[in-house]
């Protein structure tokens, strides 16, 4: 069934399309209409992609009319799948969730353009998980960046553009740095197809080992900064924090996991495990990913704004992701992929909620939140929920990594990984509960508040109660979905 | 239909998040509809367990280890009876006792819910399943012990959610570390780690499953208040009374020692567990909950305190004779499990009366309370001559059989620390009863209560303490038919 | 190793100016200078690229007259990968730069470490 | 100053530790490195057959490699519109009038 | 800054840009070249007619408005006439039957030639309307 493989492309070239067209619409609401029913359309192509990998469980699509080497072409699998959907399920709920409220938070004149960068940025990251090609990954990652910054500096507060300058400094670094990693593997290999470097790269290892070992740590720090791995993630919490609402949701859902896939597939697709083993980069990623969870989990207790807590968490969660990464066996890898799915759920319905706190408040304080509950019992549900499959309650996607995270650890031969993972959600526990228990429970943080009297209306809300939903179904049907993504693991 | 099973769970969950809405369930309805719930569960329950004996139901089986499953085994059909008659009691006398505290509803809701937790901890059929019900007890009881909504409360609560979940991690690595091994947490009688796992040659996998069987231990331990982990216990005294009582008798500390059992008796088997030497290093914990327990009751003013610190010595009562790990300790565990639910949850019963009638907290207070509160008081006498184990009530038996198996474990420093910690027991619980019947001295702020006529509450409270007493008394004379079933428990395992 | 200096004094001399250009954006803090290293450190890098397949006595890539054999043109893939990067480069630094303008409009400063600490407004 | 010579020695690091990498290459000039493979020559010898451009390099980028060229479009049009929304002064919006004030 | 020196020298150098941009972009699949090249000229010499000449002499007429349509739909146009040839190429069709003419002639070499028109425009615009932005701080 050709057909259906046209879907990954098309989807990419309506939301370029469309992001040309929008910003010489007239109207606002116009311009949300398109958009909406653009992810719309995007949503089910991107099902589609998922239906067809199911059946074909592996297809390659030539863009243009040359095969692989020669031509580009899109390498789909069960994971590209996985995380396509994910990103098209993301952004629709936020364009959703922004469609009623974005204007309030930005200047009006704004409000298309910011449709528009929602726009490009689905379509790069997009494009950044579903190409073979790693030179046209990297202009991918150019588009995203750019957008990403912009969707930061859309809210012209004095520390969106501070946080904004600070991004784009260090993520053009980091593209650099892949630039410079591209270069290195090109003229080891003169190949930019990733299978095609993979095969090069077996028979010419010998004589390339430095080499080699340079262009990895490129790709690693590169994609390292994009990605906010532990040392190198000073960018994010201003970043996500100064970030309008649903801006600050897209990001940390989606933004920073298009990296950890392309680090994915650069790790383990394109060198492959016969050359990871004999270096130490995947030791180094682990190292990384396991202080990330401990130190992220350590700031985000010290913050006293609500948004810029969260955005430490999400440092923590990352570094699950690399630990799983590290780990380096197929276990650990399968998880590290679940768990981009769970906390890009999660994440974002975090900061939905969070969001929709600070916009009903007008607080950004953790303090001032107490009994928020009792105003706004919904949103508040919502964050629990969220809070609790970060915390780790049986069943929750947050959960269902942790666990798998744990079996992975043992299979590598580490117990004392178990306590740092089991540490860390510990941390969860202490700065997620105090925020629930001080929101729903306590007569002097209750008093004085009246019963649903900040809550949104109930059709506003829906965006939120349908990722919740979907993050408690990923949760629940996390057996299916872990098979189906370990059925793509490249063998070691 | 054996998805029936699940009934005894579902039921109470329904009823709770029907009880939200107060239009159907209007003030009035309130109290007959709990009533009502509360009975047919029981009902419900009994009718399923005696349909299906020995029933297996899947809820969801992800893999191999994400695998929840119901296996009501005569164990847990022992805990849910007990779990759920004790609730039966503690409703009725909720009604009168909640008539001066506020959010009734909010309790209501919560009390229901907790019902079905508790019933799922008794049925869980594997670890996984277990550990779930356990986190949702966590969840479930916190507002019930928050329900004060004062900042002591809310203290306290956090501190009962942290150390909770501090031994929720704690059994999460035993889980992981014995699954590593295992490959399967479902609980077989007599355990399902078998000897091939440690044939000497693989030490590390002993290390392994001692570690797990430790972490397991002391995590549910946390929740039985073992000696270093017991903090969070007499904090909770705050919550209402029928709370604490429901805390201490059955919900949460039981569940912690019935997870014990699960863990020690079903998922390892007193065989392995005699083999890894765990007991070793736990016993000198187990001795030093009970008298430590003990000694800080003797002078402990506040009588809920004074109670709380009981329990924790009682319940190192049952964790001993869950370490000892011979047949007849383990029976004294089991009967000491029913027993001291029983008598527990009358005294607290007991203290919340006296506290809703005259305001008294303290001990100093109750001198000559008995010539007022006669009833009442009486049956505290006789709960706490049971609680120390004099012949003929039913402390005397489950204690007996404690002895005896101090006695077989061929160490006889137990069985003085038991007779030790009787004696505490008869120290710091007695001087209460003798000074409320025969004290000399009129206390002026009693008199000042109700000028003269009788005190005792009124029937709704009365009556479930009375019954208690009755049973406890029954229980002691003639002990026969439970010590029969909890002999066959015993004998499935051994 | 005098031997490689000699041999390869090409990649040399684009990896030093590399160095240069992120040292230039390490040590200031001044935005447009940092703007400036980070324009260096790219076109080092599209230098690096084009020395790649580079040999002498081989004319560029334009088949003017008759194809002369494979071995007759340099390789045409780096210097249209290069094209793409530097059109890349151009966007970022445009937006850089009206971002470096928005900047000085609302510190008044164009010094990163300045307003680092200071919570915005 | 302590910045300073930190990042000095950093940078000194990075240079060192590019030239190791760099050690294995080709010396500069030598024609038989790894890119002379069957992309290059088809790219060369198909190129006026296949994409009709004398000029190899416009034909690969247009035609082989025409996706990138797409995509690097796009990025100029999104600094396009980034720039537009930052420094574009509220008195005269994007597409003639931005600011209709048409709530619902 | 727009001394008599410079406007004078702006008034000979323009027309032979505009001229020379057009070469680039038009001769871009026969010689050195191509859109970018072209259209950077191209955004070059319009940035130095209204650096000199202000905005009444180009910009009147072409408005950052037009302008801005004008590269979107150059943008519309190149996505179509790429898009297609993209999607045909998944389902190894072959896309819009473009001849490709005898190699060395202007019309030659099927898309490559509009491509590199439209790609030109596109650049330009960016370029030029960026350098206004600065400048001015609007269109």
């Amino acid at each position: 069934m050709q057909g259906l493989h046209l879907t990954s492309l098309l989807s990419i070239l309506i939301l370029m399309i469309t992001a040309f067209i929008m910003p010489v619409i007239k109207q606002r609401q116009l311009v949300t209409k398109v958009s909406l029913a653009t992810m719309g359309v995007v949503l089910v192509m991107l099902a589609l992609v998922a239906v067809d990998v199911a059946k074909v469980e592996h297809y390659t699509a030539t863009i243009g009319h040359y095969d692989a080497p020669f031509g580009i072409t899109f390498d789909i699998g069960p994971i590209e799948a996985v995380v396509g959907v994910l990103f098209a399920f993301v952004s629709t709920m936020v364009v959703w969730y922004a469609s009623f409220g974005i204007h309030k938070e930005i200047k009006e004149n704004r409000v298309k353009l910011f449709y528009t960068l929602i726009h490009l940025l689905l379509a790069s990251l997009l494009g950044i998980v579903f190409t073979s090609d790693l030179f046209n990954s990297f202009v991918f990652i150019e588009v995203s960046t750019l957008a990403a910054c912009g969707l930061i500096a859309i809210k012209d507060k004095p520390e969106n553009i501070k946080a904004t300058m600070k991004y784009l400094i260090l993520s053009s670094l980091g593209s650099g740095l892949v630039l410079m990693g591209i270069a290195y593997l090109y003229s080891m290999t003169g190949h930019l197809n990733m299978r095609a470097i993979h095969e090069t790269l077996q028979v010419s290892v010998v004589g390339n080992e430095r080499a080699i070992l340079v262009s990895l740590t490129m790709f690693t720090i590169g994609l390292g900064i994009k990605a906010a791995m532990f040392p190198l993630h000073v960018w994010l919490p201003d970043a996500h924090a100064s970030a309008p609402g649903p801006s600050s949701a897209i990001l940390s859902g989606i933004v920073i996991k298009a990296p950890v896939v392309l680090l994915f597939k650069v790790l383990f697709m394109v060198y492959g495990h016969e050359i990871l083993k004999d270096t130490v980069i995947l030791n180094l990623i682990l190292i990384f990913g396991a202080t990330g969870m401990i130190m992220g989990s350590l700031f985000a207790r010290v913050q006293t704004d609500l948004k810029r807590m969260v955005a430490y968490s999400s440092v923590a969660q990352m570094g699950y992701i690399f630990f799983g990464f590290g780990l380096g066996n197929a276990l650990g890898m399968t998880i590290a992929i679940y768990h981009i799915l769970a906390h890009g759920l999660t994440k974002s319905c975090l900061f939905l909620s969070v969001s929709s706190f600070i916009e009903q408040t007008g607080q950004r304080e953790i303090d001032k939140m107490r009994g928020i509950g009792r105003e706004m019992p919904i949103t508040l549900a919502i964050f629990s929920l969220g809070g609790l499959s970060m915390v780790g309650i049986p069943m929750l996607p947050g959960f269902v990594s942790k666990w798998n995270l744990a079996l992975a650890a043992i299979d590598y031969g580490q117990i004392f990984l178990l306590l740092i993972i089991l540490a860390s959600s510990l941390l969860n526990v202490s700065y997620y509960f105090p925020i629930i228990i001080n929101g729903y429970f306590g007569n002097a943080n209750l008093e004085g508040k009246i019963y649903k009297s900040k809550m949104k209306p109930v059709r506003e809300l829906v965006p939120l109660i349908l990722l919740s939903i979907m993050m408690v179904i990923v949760g629940f049907g996390s057996g299916p979905i872990l098979d189906w993504i370990a059925s793509a693991m490249p063998s070691l | 239909m054996t998805f029936l099973i699940v009934l005894p769970i579902f039921l109470p969950w329904l009823a709770s998040i029907i009880a939200t809405q107060s239009k159907i369930i209007t003030e009035k309805r309130l109290k007959p509809y709990v009533a009502a719930v509360v009975i047919t569960n029981f009902i419900v329950m009994f009718a399923v367990v005696s349909v299906f004996p020995k029933v297996r139901f899947h809820l969801l089986m992800v893999n191999r280890f994400i695998d929840i499953y119901l296996r009501p085994d005569s164990l847990g059909i022992l805990f849910a009876v007990l779990a759920s008659l004790l609730w039966i009691f503690t409703t009725f006398y909720a009604f009168e006792y909640m008539k001066h505290e506020n959010r009734v509803r909010q309790f209501f809701v919560f009390f229901l819910f907790t019902l079905g937790v508790t019933i799922g901890i008794a049925f869980s059929g594997n670890m996984f399943t277990l550990y779930i019900f356990y986190e949702l007890l966590t969840l479930a009881t916190f507002p019930l012990v928050i329900h004060a909504g004062s900042d002591e409360a809310l203290a306290s609560g956090k501190k009962y959610i942290i150390y909770s979940f501090s031994g929720a991690t704690l059994v999460l690595l035993g889980m992981l570390l014995v699954f590593s091994i295992t490959n399967d947490l479902s609980f077989l009688p007599g355990g399902i780690v078998n000897f091939s796992h440690f044939g000497g040659t693989d030490h590390n996998e002993f290390i392994m499953l001692l570690a797990g069987y430790m972490s397991l231990f002391l995590g549910f331990g946390v929740k039985a208040a073992l000696a270093p982990f017991h903090a969070w216990l007499p904090n909770a005294m705050v919550a209402p009374t029928p709370v604490s009582a429901l805390l201490h008798a059955v919900a949460v500390v039981k569940s912690g020692i019935f997870s014990l059992m699960r863990t020690t008796y079903f998922l390892f088997g007193p065989v392995s567990v005699a083999m890894l030497g765990a007991s070793n290093y736990l016993l000198p914990i187990i001795v030093l909950t009970i008298v430590m327990g003990s000694l800080m009751a003797l002078h402990q003013d506040n009588l809920k305190k004074r109670l709380a610190y009981s329990t924790i010595s009682q319940l190192g009562y049952i964790i001993l004779g869950i370490a000892l790990l011979n047949q007849d300790a383990f029976i004294g565990a089991l009967l000491h499990l029913i027993n001291h639910a029983v008598i527990k949850i009358t005294l607290f019963f007991v203290a919340g009366a006296i506290y809703y009638q005259t305001g008294f907290k303290y001990v100093h207070q109750l001198d000559g309370i008995g010539k007022r509160m006669k009833v009442t008081m009486i049956c505290f006498g006789l709960s706490v001559i049971s609680l120390i184990g004099i012949p003929p009530t039913n402390g005397f038996v489950s204690k007996w059989y404690l002895a005896l198996g101090a006695l077989k474990a061929h160490n006889v420093l137990y069985a003085v620390a038991l007779l030790l910690s009787a004696f505490l027991t008869a120290a710091y619980l007695l001087p209460i009863t003798v000074q409320a019947f025969f004290s000399k001295k009129e206390t002026p702020e009693l008199d000042a209560i109700g000028e003269g006529k009788s005190l005792d509450p009124s029937d709704t409270m009365l009556i479930p303490i009375f019954l208690l007493t009755a049973i406890i008394i029954l229980l002691g004379i003639l002990p026969n038919p439970i010590v029969s079933i909890v002999t066959r428990i015993a004998g499935e395992v051994f | 190793m005098i031997s490689f200096l000699v041999s390869h004094y090409f990649q040399i001399g684009t990896v030093i100016l590399f160095g240069v250009g992120f040292m230039t954006l390490l040590l200031n803090n001044n935005l447009i200078r940092k703007i400036i290293g980070l324009n260096i450190m790219d076109t080092s890098i599209f230098l690096f690229f084009i020395t790649i397949g580079y040999s002498g006595g081989r004319e560029a890539p334009i088949i003017n007259g008759g194809f002369k054999g494979i071995d007759a043109y340099v390789t045409p893939i780096p210097t249209g990968l290069m094209l793409t990067g530097i059109v890349v480069a151009v966007s970022t630094t445009a937006f850089a730069l009206a971002l470096t303008i928005l900047f000085y409009e609302r510190f008044g400063t164009i010094d990163l470490s300045e307003v680092i600490d200071s919570g915005g407004d | 100053m302590k910045r300073k010579v930190a990042a000095v020695l950093i940078t000194v690091f990075f240079i060192a530790f590019l030239l190791i990498g760099l050690s294995d290459f080709p010396p500069y000039g030598t024609a038989d490195s790894a890119v002379y493979n069957e992309v290059t020559a088809r790219y060369l010898e198909k190129s006026i057959e296949e994409t009709g451009a004398v000029n190899a390099v416009a034909g690969m980028i247009l035609d082989y490699r025409a996706f990138d060229t797409f995509i690097e479009a796009s990025v100029i049009f999104t600094a396009l519109v980034l720039v537009l929304m930052l420094l574009q002064k509220n008195d005269k919006a994007v597409g003639g009038d931005g600011n209709d004030h048409t709530y619902h | 800054m727009t001394t008599p020196i410079i406007r004078r020298i702006v008034e000979w150098l323009l027309p032979c840009l505009w001229i020379f941009s057009f070469y680039i972009m038009l001769f871009g699949h026969l010689s050195p070249g191509g859109g970018f090249s072209g259209g950077s000229v191209l955004g070059a010499c319009l940035i130095l007619d209204r650096h000199v000449n202000g905005a009444n002499a180009f910009g009147a007429r072409f408005t950052g408005e037009r302008l801005l349509k004008l590269a979107l739909a150059a943008l519309l146009l190149y996505g179509f006439l790429k898009g297609q040839s993209f999607l045909a190429g998944v389902l190894h069709m072959n896309g819009l039957p473009v001849p490709l003419g005898t190699p060395g002639n202007i019309l030659s070499s099927g898309l490559i030639l509009p491509l590199n028109v439209l790609v030109g425009i596109v650049v330009a615009v960016a370029f030029y309307l960026i350098a206004t932005l600065f400048e001015e701080g609007h269109l």
